[in-house]
């Protein structure tokens, strides 16, 4: 489903990602590791669009996606979960969701879907008149959450979802990102809290200053020493 | 005198609001300081002069005004502001000032350097009490702004356009994330203020009956005061702050007297205002 | 533990509604590695920021060396002592790397000679070449800083810190974004610091650094300190395990 | 690529500079013998363009008119107009242009009294006769005994009001509005003090910002003080919006004026509303005499837009110069000798009765009332004790 | 020695300008605080030492230290307000400082309204009367002075240290760089800078005006700086050399100068923003901070 190739990219003048290629498969849960600052949060806002490759190719769903806007990847069915949430503060909780549906046009689908969410997280719809700033941290990933979910995502691209949250909460949503995999959407999960992410995907990456340094199943990374060693806390 | 004091500072507060809600517009999704807003204002009020003055319809002369302003404020976006998006902010202010001074001086070779006149007649009566008399123009200018306003604000909180223009201008970034077409939205925001800017400089020009080359000089810089009193990028914030200018101004001439230009009061308010609370009237920090 | 050279005294800062610290109290001892660990969001960078005077306590003490640091301005803090690094780096991106070493000199006096003397004196550019040779950066010492990779940009503030002559160190995430072989080597030279006189307290997520470079180690979990111990005791304390693993079930909504 | 623009914007901006080298040898072509220049300088760009425009499009005029005649004793005159762009740093670089690299025997400033102020002492020290058309600052003939002034100074002007005021009109009480300018400000003062000790009651003086367009709150307070003359100085824009402003806010009395509204264009963007205004000008629309009549005829059927007092003084001021030559020859000490002996000249501007010792101007206060859309006669201040400038 | 008084005006003119860009210069270039009233200070300079010669009878070597001193206390307050009024906020705080200051010269009558002041002696040095050639010398030797002293600046520590402010404020907090003062400094500098333009222009001109120093002329310095490259020694004086005789060359477009002025802004801008002499544009340190405000927030890396 998505195919990046050879990616590098800049931040200014220093390389942020290069030489990176991985694929993510129909239906797969596939997250990338690695430490702060080592480049993830970067490949999943180019794949996005909100960054412009420096060399490399990036397919999704075999179509060369490169040179297209980010809504327009959006409207292909590819949805983010920022790092930091990112909610829009000064919007109600479900004006928050109408623009996660906004691409959509099937009013029925949106209504349905906008009930899915309401389901997994209720404190959503307690709250839906009230402003995105003035939800907690935990509701505000939530809110996250669906509205990446109201959005329909074919690929889910994941970012830093459970930074700042508290261990029942990152429990929680990590339990969310199951369910929508569970259901069929492809996840492209980038984390720092390796064993999280290990313990839910399929497929694992580790990136390492920009490059790409281990690759294997999840159950494969989580035995490497390695990986123990750095990521899992020994 | 104290009500109609009241009431001519509400008409040139007025004006002051409708030049200044383009620079909101822009400024509040692109962060950008639009000086050159000032010049599609005079476009608006030259291109009002040119079919008024042919056709004798307000209405056409106003339309048209808005049609041409839309289009310069696309292409000013397209070709001076999107080539530097993403640099330091001193970066697009120069060039919006270069291109001001262009426009300026533009006007002047093709218009003439003379002021021309717009004798716009109205026929709604006018209003007049013992304490308040108002033109049918004065009317009509409030009437205007009043509507646009409450146009806007339908817009920004009645449609499903308005919501994602409301989503961009908080994060133009996780906007575009999530399907809003951003180039679009920039663009409705260039479009509907310059279009506001054009109604206004055909009042503008109407009212006073003067259209000229500079006429965008003075409202270039004070309607950065008016947005920053208004809290960068925020409409009622902006139409409050332009109400409240043109009544301090006229106030304070009245009462007070001309111990300083009514331009350095607005500025000296500004400056005080800022010391006071750094993220404007209504502003709030990021 | 006897020559106590840094407290901090039931600090607490909060944002709004939210507590970011809970009266978190810490006792470092002189020449000591003395780690912060706890879960993302648990407050550990806002208690650098609290320390080193970018935040100002809402309540609590903080000092060094028996001299008060809390009310300070950041740079008089600075000038005590207080040398820090950052989480997301903050370089000064247009200089010369050796600049960024060389600001760190003099801790930031604006020295009448200064204006004359040139920006640079030859005792310090030398020192600054060892400073970056320490670090790994020998040959960049002329490349402007915002190109470097992002691993050396990290190593480029520690030698920025370093080049404070700090009593008290502070390194946030010292090892973020560096190769596992890479952050050994830091390891190494945070504890040559040590050595040399420096107090450390680091941030730090490589659990397998922390635990093998500090001498204690402190876990803060929702802006309160829950454990304090070696790094053996740590690793056993079911309190610990808990708040990582989040099985317990006292978590509550924070962020 | 940024390398690659930047090298384009070298390549540019050198290329200019070739370019204005090329045209500035371009511009010293051999001097045909038989020509004696002038220099013009205007405000031709930034603010006052409009008047700049009107003032290089008279001096063109008015060079025209004499070289047509034959020139001046058979030899044609050379016109070198100038921008100084309102700004007096400008206006000295021009000025040291026109004297030292053009050899101009004569300057006409088209000008405000800023850059002409600039230029009045070099024109003293190079003895080069300077010949301001409408700009009043008292330090531009002060400069010395080569500046001339062929307009009123503000306190003739100010008096002249203050006589109509009291003589035609018979005011009681006054307002004052002023344009804070030298000359706005120098009328409105000299008005004030002279109608007050003719026993009449100053209700108000306000000064307003050149440039400003909205009365309403001034003259709805003027309004609430019930006046009954309103002295207004300002220009042409400024007197069209104080005309419109009483109109909007039912302010009646009287409007006194004077000569910066002395316009078509003030007529123009005022409308009905300045029907029944008075000012005072040096400019008798009913004046038959040809000259007049011919220029104002002329003027519009060049460029399209009517005379203004501007024009018409800048106008004169060529016409001057070119009087001089005719009598004195091309010296410019001569030149300078002869305007200082200059007797009951025709100008447009009306009947120069000659020019005091100091160089100012003498000649009587027109004063003209809007009726039907048109300036008329009213009445005209020829008081020696009012029209001969102090020295 | 120089026969043209054409040319000695506009190389005074010039040297003028490369003071006030090269003030500006250290203020936006190297301190990274937009200033868009920097004429505001010439002003305050010129009017000071014009009242101080011919109200308090001073001669312009005792005025002319001290309209930079009262310049630079001026200027020290603008410092103060740009400790709390930030980027583009603090630019339109600017641009109002440069609008109520012309504003006061134009009102109080202390100023001479819009009169101006007038009768402005040139120096006079051993009972010599300097006209304008010889001013011219004086300037030059000004300007050598000025530029001796930017240069010791960009070299020394102190010039390190305000370029670091500008770089990164909460990193020059912590290295222990007072930025409280460091901000106040360049201001100082750069409007003492500006003070000295202005007591030499006041003295060259012998009459000044409110409208000298208005809005359009901070537009102008900003630009010199600004074309030539900010931040760079020498980019100033190339900017103050290239616009301040733009006028002169461009003469023979007379008509059309404006128009070529605002579209060499804008295109240079466009294609060339760090100026003909910067090589990364100078203010590419803000660049990420202040391209992440106008997107939404920053993210390096992951």
């Amino acid at each position: 489903m998505l195919d990046i190739e050879n990616l590098t990219v800049h931040y200014g003048h220093s390389v942020a990602v290069s030489g990176v290629s991985l694929t993510v498969g129909e239906g797969e849960l596939v997250t990338l590791v690695g430490a702060n600052g080592a480049g993830k949060t970067t490949i999943l806002r180019t794949v996005m669009g909100l960054h412009r490759p420096t060399q490399g190719s990036i397919r999704y769903q075999g179509r060369d996606v490169a040179g297209l806007r980010p809504w327009v990847r959006s409207r292909m069915g590819v949805v983010m979960i920022p790092e930091g949430r990112r909610i829009f503060p000064e919007l109600t909780v479900l004006e928050n969701l109408r623009i996660g549906a906004y691409a959509r046009t099937d009013r029925d689908g949106v209504a349905a879907d906008l009930e899915k969410a309401y389901a997994m997280f209720p404190i959503l719809r307690e709250r839906a008149g009230q402003i995105g700033r003035t939800l907690s941290g935990g509701q505000q990933q939530m809110l996250a959450i669906a509205r990446a979910l109201v959005a329909r995502p074919k690929l889910l691209l994941v970012d830093e979802i459970s930074l700042g949250l508290a261990p029942i909460l990152v429990d929680e949503v990590f339990r969310a990102v199951e369910t929508l995999h569970r259901e069929g959407v492809t996840i492209f999960l980038v984390e720092q809290n390796a064993r999280k992410a290990l313990e839910i995907a399929d497929r694992g990456y580790v990136l390492s200053s920009g490059r790409l340094v281990l690759e294997g199943t999840a159950a494969e990374l989580r035995a490497n020493p390695e990986v123990k060693k750095s990521y899992l806390g020994g | 005198m104290v009500v109609q004091q009241i009431a001519n500072g509400v008409v040139l507060g007025s004006l002051y609001a409708l030049v200044a809600l383009g620079l909101t517009l822009v400024y509040g999704v692109l962060r950008i300081l639009h000086v050159a807003h000032a010049g599609v204002f005079v476009l608006g009020a030259y291109v009002g002069v040119l079919v008024y003055l042919p056709t004798g319809s307000l209405a056409l002369a106003i339309v048209s005004a808005a049609v041409v302003c839309s289009l310069a404020g696309l292409i000013m976006y397209r070709f001076l502001y999107r080539p530097v998006l993403g640099r330091p902010p001193l970066v697009p202010l120069i060039i919006s000032i270069g291109a001001f001074m262009f426009l300026e001086d533009l006007y002047r070779l093709v218009m003439g350097p003379y002021i021309k006149s717009l004798p716009v007649t109205i026929r709604a009566a006018g209003f007049e009490t013992a304490a308040v008399r108002l033109t049918g123009y004065q009317l009509f200018i409030v009437a205007a702004a009043a509507g646009l306003l409450l146009g806007l604000w339908w817009l920004m909180r009645g449609t499903r356009l308005g919501l994602a223009w409301r989503a961009s201008a908080q994060d133009l970034e996780t906007a575009a994330a999530h399907g809003i077409n951003t180039d679009v939205i920039i663009g409705v925001c260039f479009v509907i203020g310059s279009a506001i800017a054009a109604v206004a400089g055909v009042m503008v020009g109407g009212y006073y009956n003067q259209v000229y080359p500079s006429m965008g000089s003075v409202p270039a810089y004070k309607a950065l005061a008016v947005i920053v009193l208004g809290g960068m990028g925020s409409v009622p914030g902006t139409v409050i702050a332009g109400l409240a200018l043109g009544l301090a101004e006229t106030l304070t001439m009245v009462w007070v007297g001309t111990f300083l230009p009514r331009d350095a009061i607005a500025f000296l308010v500004l400056i005080l205002m800022l010391l006071v609370k750094p993220t404007g009237l209504l502003g709030r920090a990021s | 533990m006897a020559d106590t050279i840094f407290t901090v005294r039931s600090v607490t800062k909060a944002f709004g509604g939210l507590t970011a610290l809970k009266a978190v109290t810490l006792e470092v001892g002189r020449e000591e590695i003395f780690a912060v660990i706890g879960p993302n969001g648990a407050g550990k960078t806002t208690l650098f920021n609290v320390i080193s005077g970018v935040y100002r306590p809402d309540e609590g003490e903080i000092y060094l060396a028996g001299r008060p640091l809390h009310g300070l301005t950041t740079h008089r803090i600075a000038r005590l002592g207080v040398a820090r690094t950052f989480q997301i780096t903050r370089l000064f991106k247009q200089l010369t790397v050796l600049d960024n070493v060389v600001l760190g000199f003099g801790r930031g006096d604006i020295d009448p000679r200064g204006l004359v003397g040139g920006a640079r004196r030859p005792a310090e550019v030398e020192r600054a070449k060892e400073l970056l040779a320490a670090v790994g950066l020998k040959d960049s010492a002329g490349l402007t800083a915002g190109t470097l990779a992002y691993g050396d940009q990290r190593r480029l503030e520690l030698a920025r810190a370093m080049a404070m002559d700090p009593t008290l160190l502070l390194l946030d995430e010292p090892c973020a974004g560096l190769t596992h072989h890479e952050a050994l080597e830091l390891a190494a030279l945070i504890r040559r610091l040590k050595d040399s006189g420096v107090t450390v307290v680091l941030v730090e997520h490589n659990m397998y650094v922390a635990m093998g470079v500090a001498d204690r180690v402190a876990v803060l979990d929702h802006g309160e300190k829950i454990a304090e111990g070696s790094p053996e005791a740590i690793q056993r304390d079911p309190v610990v395990i808990e708040a990582y693993l989040g099985r317990g079930e006292a978590g509550e909504d924070r962020a | 690529m940024s390398a690659y623009r930047g090298k384009w914007v070298n390549a540019l901006l050198a290329g200019l500079l070739i370019v204005a080298l090329a045209f500035s040898f371009a511009g010293c072509k051999p001097k045909e013998p038989q020509v004696v220049k002038i220099g013009v300088f205007a405000p031709i760009t930034g603010p006052a363009a409009a008047d700049g425009a009107a003032a290089t499009n008279a001096a063109i005029l008015a060079v025209e008119k004499v070289n047509n005649a034959g020139g001046i004793n058979g030899v044609k005159v050379e016109l070198l107009t100038y921008d100084d762009q309102f700004s007096s740093a400008q206006a000295v670089a021009v000025a040291h242009q026109m004297i030292e690299r053009d050899g101009v025997v004569a300057i006409v400033s088209g000008s405000y009294s800023t850059p002409t102020r600039a230029v009045a002492p070099i024109a003293q020290e190079a003895k080069i006769p300077l010949v301001a058309g409408y700009a009043v600052h008292p330090d531009i003939t002060a400069a010395g005994d080569f500046c001339f002034r062929n307009s009123f100074v503000g306190t003739v002007q100010g008096l002249a009001a203050a006589e109509v005021a009291v003589r035609d009109l018979g005011a009681k009480k006054v307002s004052i509005l002023m344009v804070d300018t030298d000359f706005g400000r120098i009328l409105g003062e000299t008005f004030k003090q002279t109608v007050e000790a003719r026993g009449v009651k100053v209700l108000s003086i306000d000064a307003y910002p050149y440039g400003e367009k909205d009365f309403s709150a001034l003259l709805t307070k003027i309004k609430g003080l019930n006046p009954d003359l309103l002295y207004a100085t300002g220009y042409y824009a400024e007197g069209a919006a104080i005309a419109l402003g009483a109109q909007t806010v039912g302010l009646t009395c009287q409007i006194l004026g004077m000569e910066g509204m002395d316009s078509p264009k003030f007529l123009e963007l005022g409308g009905a509303a300045t029907e029944g205004i008075i000012i005072t000008t040096n400019l008798n629309r009913d004046d038959m005499r040809p000259i007049a009549q011919e220029f104002l005829q002329a003027y519009e059927s060049r460029f399209n837009v009517p005379a203004d007092m501007v024009a018409a003084s800048t106008y004169d001021a060529i016409l001057i110069v070119c009087e001089a030559m005719r009598v004195g020859g091309f010296e410019p000490q001569a030149i300078r000798d002869a305007i200082a002996g200059l007797t009951n000249f025709e100008g447009v501007t009306g009947v120069i009765q000659a020019f005091t010792p100091s160089g100012e101007v003498i000649k009587p206060v027109q004063v003209q009332i809007v009726r039907d859309g048109a300036f008329h006669f009213f009445s005209v201040v020829d008081d020696p004790a009012i029209i001969t400038p102090p020295n | 020695m120089i026969s043209s008084l054409y040319l000695v005006t506009v190389v005074t003119m010039t040297c003028i300008y490369i003071i006030l860009a090269s003030g500006l210069n250290i203020i936006t270039g190297y301190a990274g605080q937009p200033n868009l009233g920097h004429a505001a200070f010439f002003g305050i300079g010129a009017y000071a030492s014009a009242l101080l010669t011919t109200k308090a009878g001073l001669s312009f070597w005792a005025a002319l230290p001290l309209a930079i001193l009262i310049t630079a206390v001026v200027g020290l307050a603008l410092g103060v307000i740009s400790l709390r009024v930030r980027d583009d906020f603090l630019a339109i705080t600017t641009i109002g400082v440069n609008f109520v200051v012309v504003s006061v010269f134009l009102y109080f009558t202390f100023f001479g309204r819009a009169l101006g002041l007038g009768g402005i002696p040139r120096p006079t040095l051993f009972g010599y009367n300097l006209q304008k050639p010889q001013y011219l010398v004086l300037v030059l030797a000004v300007v050598a002075l000025v530029m001796a002293l930017c240069w010791v600046f960009s070299r020394s520590r102190l010039g390190l240290m305000v370029t670091a402010v500008r770089e990164d404020e909460i990193a020059a907090r912590c290295l222990g760089l007072d930025v409280t003062r460091l901000k106040i400094i360049a201001f100082v500098l750069g409007t003492s800078l500006a003070g000295l333009a202005g007591s030499l222009y006041a003295h060259f001109m012998t009459f000044i005006s409110p409208y000298d120093f208005a809005f359009p002329v901070s537009i102008t310095i900003m630009c010199m700086v600004v074309l030539g490259g900010a931040g760079t020694l020498w980019g100033p004086v190339v900017g103050a050399v290239v616009l301040a005789s733009a006028p002169e060359l461009l003469r023979f477009i007379q008509d059309y100068r404006m128009l070529v002025y605002g579209s060499l802004l804008v295109l240079l801008m466009l294609f060339q923003p760090s100026g003909l002499l910067g090589m990364g544009s100078a203010f590419a340190g803000r660049e990420l901070r202040l391209a992440a405000r106008a997107r939404g927030r920053v993210n390096q890396g992951g």
